[in-house]
């Protein structure tokens, strides 16, 4: 084993960690919060990524990454409050009818969006992303790093800072905090709850679908794709620790370098399972995950 | 302005509150007594509207709120100092004041959102604090801090659930001033529960008595023998 | 048998930096009743919690029968012989009245052992004796939730008693009565105390009273005084917790 | 409370009659179908078991449904080509196999078989169970670990293609035990052996939810900590019930392999494993019998349902689960019940109590 290998996996393992992180910020803000486990939200994801293919198809190449990324933002965020209002809204504090709920309208968005495009849609990388850098001589030659890569490391990186400093500066950051800690002490202060609730399930869904349209600038978009994101996201959020978003980058780092080392060493389903089976063993450690918030107990509430 | 009307309250299938009748006028200082358990708080708590009601009316000048939710509540000018204190542990001093300006949406009274000064002055051991976690803070800081934070959301009626419960004496004199101060000052309309009498009856204009989840006496504290009410608190 | 049933040492328990207990000792002697009192928030709940082992004290022993089982899990420590009724009635709504019994009563509490139908003949007149002390003969078979509030406090009675503890800790057990149900609670209290020893919490005067038994009052996480009803009723620290701090002239009721 | 019971026993014993008369009245190929569904009751009723009667929700009982399925299909794949390799691994090139792999061979005894049926899936049960619930993981949490652990396994599966087929799955046989399940005679006696597994099982659960340990299920379902606290040591319980599950799920997956004809991944992943828990769900979760009457009228209504309108079917799908979720926790037994007049009698006098304690006090 050679330091270029371990550059190579580790970079592999930070850009997985990356696309997890983004994929699991949603779900740890919303089942923080309101312990909603939204099964659709991988869903979300694949939306983001229909939506960045839609901006390419209507603004020139150029610019449509930078048009994209706010546009699946805000699309996703819209469908959020709307699916908060309409199902999630009647579901609270009963967690498993949440989760069948949820898979349902996993379901319904997943096959509607297979109709419509059976093989996916494929965002068009804009050229000024499409090389990669590489060291082709000296100590470090066969280094590589695709330009793609690194950006969505960066985007995940300033998703992060953004998500950080919005719950630690913005007034309504300020609320969602005073929420989790006492929610009818917030409401006796003139908190509206239930709109708190609403903006978080919505900026879950909206970073979902940020992640979503990152996600299409390296992979081409199917119906189907949430579904093999969604459930690291969930180990992410679990093993981070319940609502914890310093937890969930934790998580989602040593998720994607684990998996980065153990595919390079073994195949790919072998790694899943040797994963699945060291979150496993990592709960006999700290049941509640990487970093435990003194909020209400998830126990009991089946 | 705030008026009760056979206010029934229950936790489940355990009925605590059982026809309550209760007034409160502008700017009036009402006590209510009774022991330990026999619905204070619970009572605060339903006029707050953080637990609801089951059967009648609260009414907020001549508007029947009893089924509006608690931050509307508070918009309309209710304040909350609850029993054990409702600080925000992970918050700071600042950010557990700033909270109050949470209410002051659609209020033409307040235009201004800040943190009004006098709550610095009533309490300026806060002040020195802004930047301390709330959870840090001493029992006795806490409840300052508590009132503080109710007062910044310019409170119209504050409702204070024993303030001064397991608070060292010191403290205590200081809430006994501020409390004085914002009702005979600022002219906020106070209901108070108080488990010591003294302060409670000194602060008064007038008292209810709770026995059982029932108001089973009240009155003016002036037209009242302090000792007469005593022997409902005692043990 | 050791002359006390349970001991309680130096037991000091903190919530995130909160003293909720400290220092406490605290003992009860075999059939007796003991009374817990004092202000909302003075540990009397956390003093039980620790007692069945839902929280773990910071430092401290709890002896019960010359055993520390301060670190005993919660079913060891019930198995042992001690019960709790807890605040709000903790019935098994999706059971019958006589199931809910069944549960509490059966003696063998391992799973591989009760694979059976039926429940062994004491455990029957068990079950039977429990219905009528606490008068739900009636409503054997129905489900729990559809009981009245104070039928399912008794039913949890009826569940504590029924397991036969020699320390039954009642956490407030006429909560939602009503005067007449309290006054029935309180005479069933002091038939237990023949065959069982009993640690009541409540701060009801009037039911206290009619308990008849030594009181010990906890505030702020300490043990303030213990003697009987009288004494601890004219003792001016005790009022002034009540009654309020610098309370000058004690008031006699 | 008696004449209820009474009732529904009567109600079953019928339709089990009805059942065991089907082959007179019904095609080969809809009995053949309908012992595919009646082999999915069999692990109904173990969903019912562990989420309606203790409270613990799985979402990865493909997992043992694949474990029985898989080792009754790797026995009839081996009868089915003699001394030969199976034509997979034999066309295999990535590994490439030229003799039957170490955990192959024993599968040629249709007893060991037998016994791996029930083995594979209460072994796996118990150490999955045993680690979770030992640090008292509940809820939604094990819900997702079970998820994952499916996704897990559909995965080693499908990419293990040498040693299992991969994506196609098994399938290709015929024989079991002497007997050729595919002639007319054979689907009859498969049938019927189906049916019986799941009387058998109907009553495993009726006896064990009437035993003591059924009423601690119910127990920790309503409160667990609780329970624990009446001096049960809760753990054990739960390993013991949803190990039974596992059993019956693998149990279910035998059956349906046979049934079917094919295992493969697309059976057990983790699509059919919540799909499985929702027809469970609108049958009525709480009851032994709506459990298996919600998969087997489920699974037929979406087998015609699904073959007419393949596109839209998910959608149906996805809506039904949105339903089940928001209005129909109970599910349909749940609707009968409500209308149900014994249970409003019974609980009659105690609500007049209630209602006159209110109105003394």
């Amino acid at each position: 084993m050679d330091a270029v290998f371990i550059i190579n996996q580790a970079f592999n393992g930070l850009s997985l960690a990356s696309i997890l992180l983004l994929a699991a910020l949603g779900l740890a803000l919303s089942f923080g919060l309101m312990r909603v486990i939204n099964m659709a939200h991988g869903e979300m994801l694949m939306l983001g990524g229909v939506v960045a293919y839609l901006v390419q198809q209507t603004v020139p190449k150029s610019v449509s990454l930078w048009i994209a990324l706010p546009v699946a933002f805000i699309a996703t965020a819209l469908l959020g409050i709307l699916l908060e209002t309409t199902i999630i809204r009647w579901l609270y504090g009963r967690p498993l009818d949440t989760l069948l709920a949820t898979w349902g309208i996993s379901l319904i968005l997943q096959q509607a969006v297979v109709l419509w495009q059976p093989f996916g849609v494929s965002f068009v990388t804009p050229g000024w992303l499409s090389g990669q850098f590489s060291i082709q001589s000296g100590a470090f030659a066969g280094v590589t790093l695709p330009y793609v890569r690194i950006f969505v490391i960066i985007l995940s990186i300033l998703v992060m800072l953004g998500l950080a400093s919005l719950l630690r500066y913005t007034r309504i950051g300020l609320y969602v905090r005073a929420v989790n800690q006492s929610r009818d002490m917030a409401s006796a202060l003139g908190v509206n709850t239930r709109m708190v609730d609403m903006a978080v399930f919505a900026l879950g869904t909206g970073l979902a679908g940020l992640a979503g349209a990152a996600l299409a600038t390296i992979s081409p978009i199917t119906g189907v794709i949430g579904s093999s994101y969604i459930i690291n996201a969930f180990l992410v959020v679990i093993l981070g620790g319940v609502g914890s978003i310093w937890g969930a980058l934790l998580a989602a780092v040593s998720l994607g370098f684990f998996t980065s080392f153990f595919e390079s060493f073994y195949s790919v389903s072998y790694a899943k399972v040797i994963i699945l089976l060291l979150v496993i063993a990592f709960l006999q450690w700290r049941p509640k995950g990487f970093i435990v918030t003194r909020s209400r107990a998830l126990e009991e509430t089946a | 302005m705030l008026k009760l009307e056979k206010v029934s309250s229950a936790y489940g299938a355990s009925q605590v509150l059982w026809d309550v009748d209760l007034d409160i006028t502008k700017g009036e200082a009402v006590a209510l007594l009774g022991r330990n358990g026999v619905g204070k708080t619970t009572l605060l708590k339903t006029i707050m509207g953080v637990q609801p009601i089951r059967k009648g009316f609260i009414s907020y000048d001549n508007v029947v709120i009893s089924k509006h939710a608690a931050h509307r509540r508070a918009q309309y000018g209710l304040a909350y100092v609850p029993q054990g204190r409702g600080i925000f542990p992970q918050l700071t001093v600042e950010e557990n004041l700033l909270m109050g300006l949470a209410s002051l949406t659609g209020r033409e009274d307040a235009k201004e959102k800040t943190i009004p000064d006098y709550v610095f002055t009533l309490f300026p051991v806060l002040k020195d604090m802004l930047s301390r976690k709330g959870g840090n803070l001493s029992g006795g800081q806490q409840q300052q801090l508590a009132i503080g934070r109710a007062l910044v959301t310019r409170p119209r009626i504050l409702l204070l659930d024993e303030p001064t419960e397991g608070i060292q004496p010191s403290i205590v004199m200081q809430i006994e001033e501020a409390l004085k101060h914002v009702s005979k000052e600022l002219g906020v309309a106070v209901l108070l529960v108080e488990q010591y009498l003294d302060f409670a009856w000194s602060f008064a204009d007038r008292y209810f008595v709770m026995q059982r989840g029932r108001i089973i006496d009240h009155g003016y504290t002036a037209k009242k023998d302090k000792e007469e009410v005593s022997r409902f608190l005692s043990i | 048998m050791p002359d006390k049933l349970l001991q309680i040492e130096e037991l000091t328990v903190s919530f995130d930096g909160f003293k909720a207990l400290s220092d406490v000792h605290f003992s009860i002697e075999p059939l007796s009743i003991k009374v817990l009192i004092g202000p909302n928030g003075a540990g009397k709940s956390t003093l039980c919690d620790c007692i069945i082992g839902k929280v773990r004290p910071a430092t401290g022993k709890i002896i019960y029968k010359g055993k520390d089982i301060s670190r005993a899990p919660e079913y060891r420590i019930n198995q042992a012989g001690i019960c709790r009724k807890f605040q709000a009635p903790g019935v098994l709504e999706r059971l019958s009245v006589f199931d809910n019994l069944a549960v509490a009563t059966r003696q063998n509490r391992s799973w591989q052992q009760n694979f059976r139908l039926n429940l062994s003949k004491p455990e029957k007149d068990r079950i039977e004796e429990t219905l009528e002390l606490v008068g739900l003969e009636k409503r054997r078979n129905l489900q729990a939730s559809y009981l009245a509030h104070g039928e399912k406090q008794w039913l949890e009675i009826g569940m504590v008693v029924s397991q036969n503890p020699d320390l039954l800790l009642l956490d407030e057990p006429t909560a939602g009565m009503t005067a007449q149900e309290t006054a029935k609670t309180a005479e069933l209290i002091r038939k237990l105390v023949e065959k069982h020893t009993v640690l009541v919490i409540d701060h009801d005067m009037t039911f206290v009273e009619l308990l008849k038994a030594p009181v010990t009052v906890l505030n702020q996480g300490q043990v303030l005084k213990e003697g009987s009803m009288e004494e601890v009723r004219s003792d001016p620290e005790v009022i002034s917790v009540y009654l309020g701090r610098a309370h000058e002239e004690p008031i006699h009721a | 409370m008696m004449s209820k019971r009474v009732l529904g026993f009567s109600l079953a014993a019928l339709l089990f009659l009805a059942l065991f008369l089907a082959p007179s009245y019904l095609s080969a190929f809809k009995l053949s179908l309908l012992g595919r569904f009646l082999a999915l009751g069999i692990l109904g009723i173990g969903i019912s078991l562990i989420w309606g009667y203790t409270g613990i929700l799985s979402l990865g009982q493909g997992l043992f449904f694949a474990l029985g399925g898989y080792a009754v299909a790797m026995h009839m794949v081996l009868v089915q080509v003699g001394d030969k390799l199976p034509g997979f691994m034999a066309r295999s090139f990535k590994p490439r196999i030229t003799e039957l792999p170490w955990w192959w061979q024993p599968f040629e005894s249709p007893i060991f078989a037998t016994v791996m049926v029930f083995l594979l899936p209460a072994l796996t049960a118990v150490i999955i169970a045993t680690l979770v619930f030992w640090r008292r993981i509940s809820g939604v949490y094990f819900a997702l670990i079970t998820q994952a652990l499916v996704l897990a396994f559909t995965t080693l599966i499908v990419s293990q293609q040498s040693y299992t087929n991969g994506f196609n799955g098994l399938t290709n046989f015929s024989t079991l035990y002497g007997f050729n399940i595919t002639s007319e005679s054979g689907r009859v006696g498969l049938y019927l052996v189906t049916v019986v597994a799941l009387l058998l099982t109907w009553l495993l659960a009726q006896w064990l939810t009437s035993t003591h340990f059924g009423k601690v299920l119910v127990a920790i379902r309503d409160g667990e900590n609780r329970t624990r606290f009446l001096g049960y040591n809760t753990t054990p319980y739960k390993v013991a019930i949803f190990t039974l599950a596992g059993v019956l799920a693998g149990v279910s997956g035998a059956f349906f392999t046979m049934h079917a004809g094919i295992i493969s991944p697309k059976d057990v992943g983790i699509a059919p494993s919540i799909e499985m828990v929702v027809w469970v769900a609108i049958g009525g979760r709480e009851s032994i019998t709506g459990a298996v009457l919600g998969m087997v009228l489920g699974n037929l209504a979406a087998d015609s349902i699904s073959s007419q309108f393949p596109e839209s079917w998910p959608l149906m799908l996805g809506v039904l689960f949105v339903i089940v979720g928001m209005i129909l926790p109970k599910g349909l037994v749940g609707i009968v019940e409500r209308f149900w007049p014994h249970r409003q009698e019974e609980a009659s006098p105690a609500l007049n109590a209630l209602k006159s304690e209110v109105s003394d006090a």
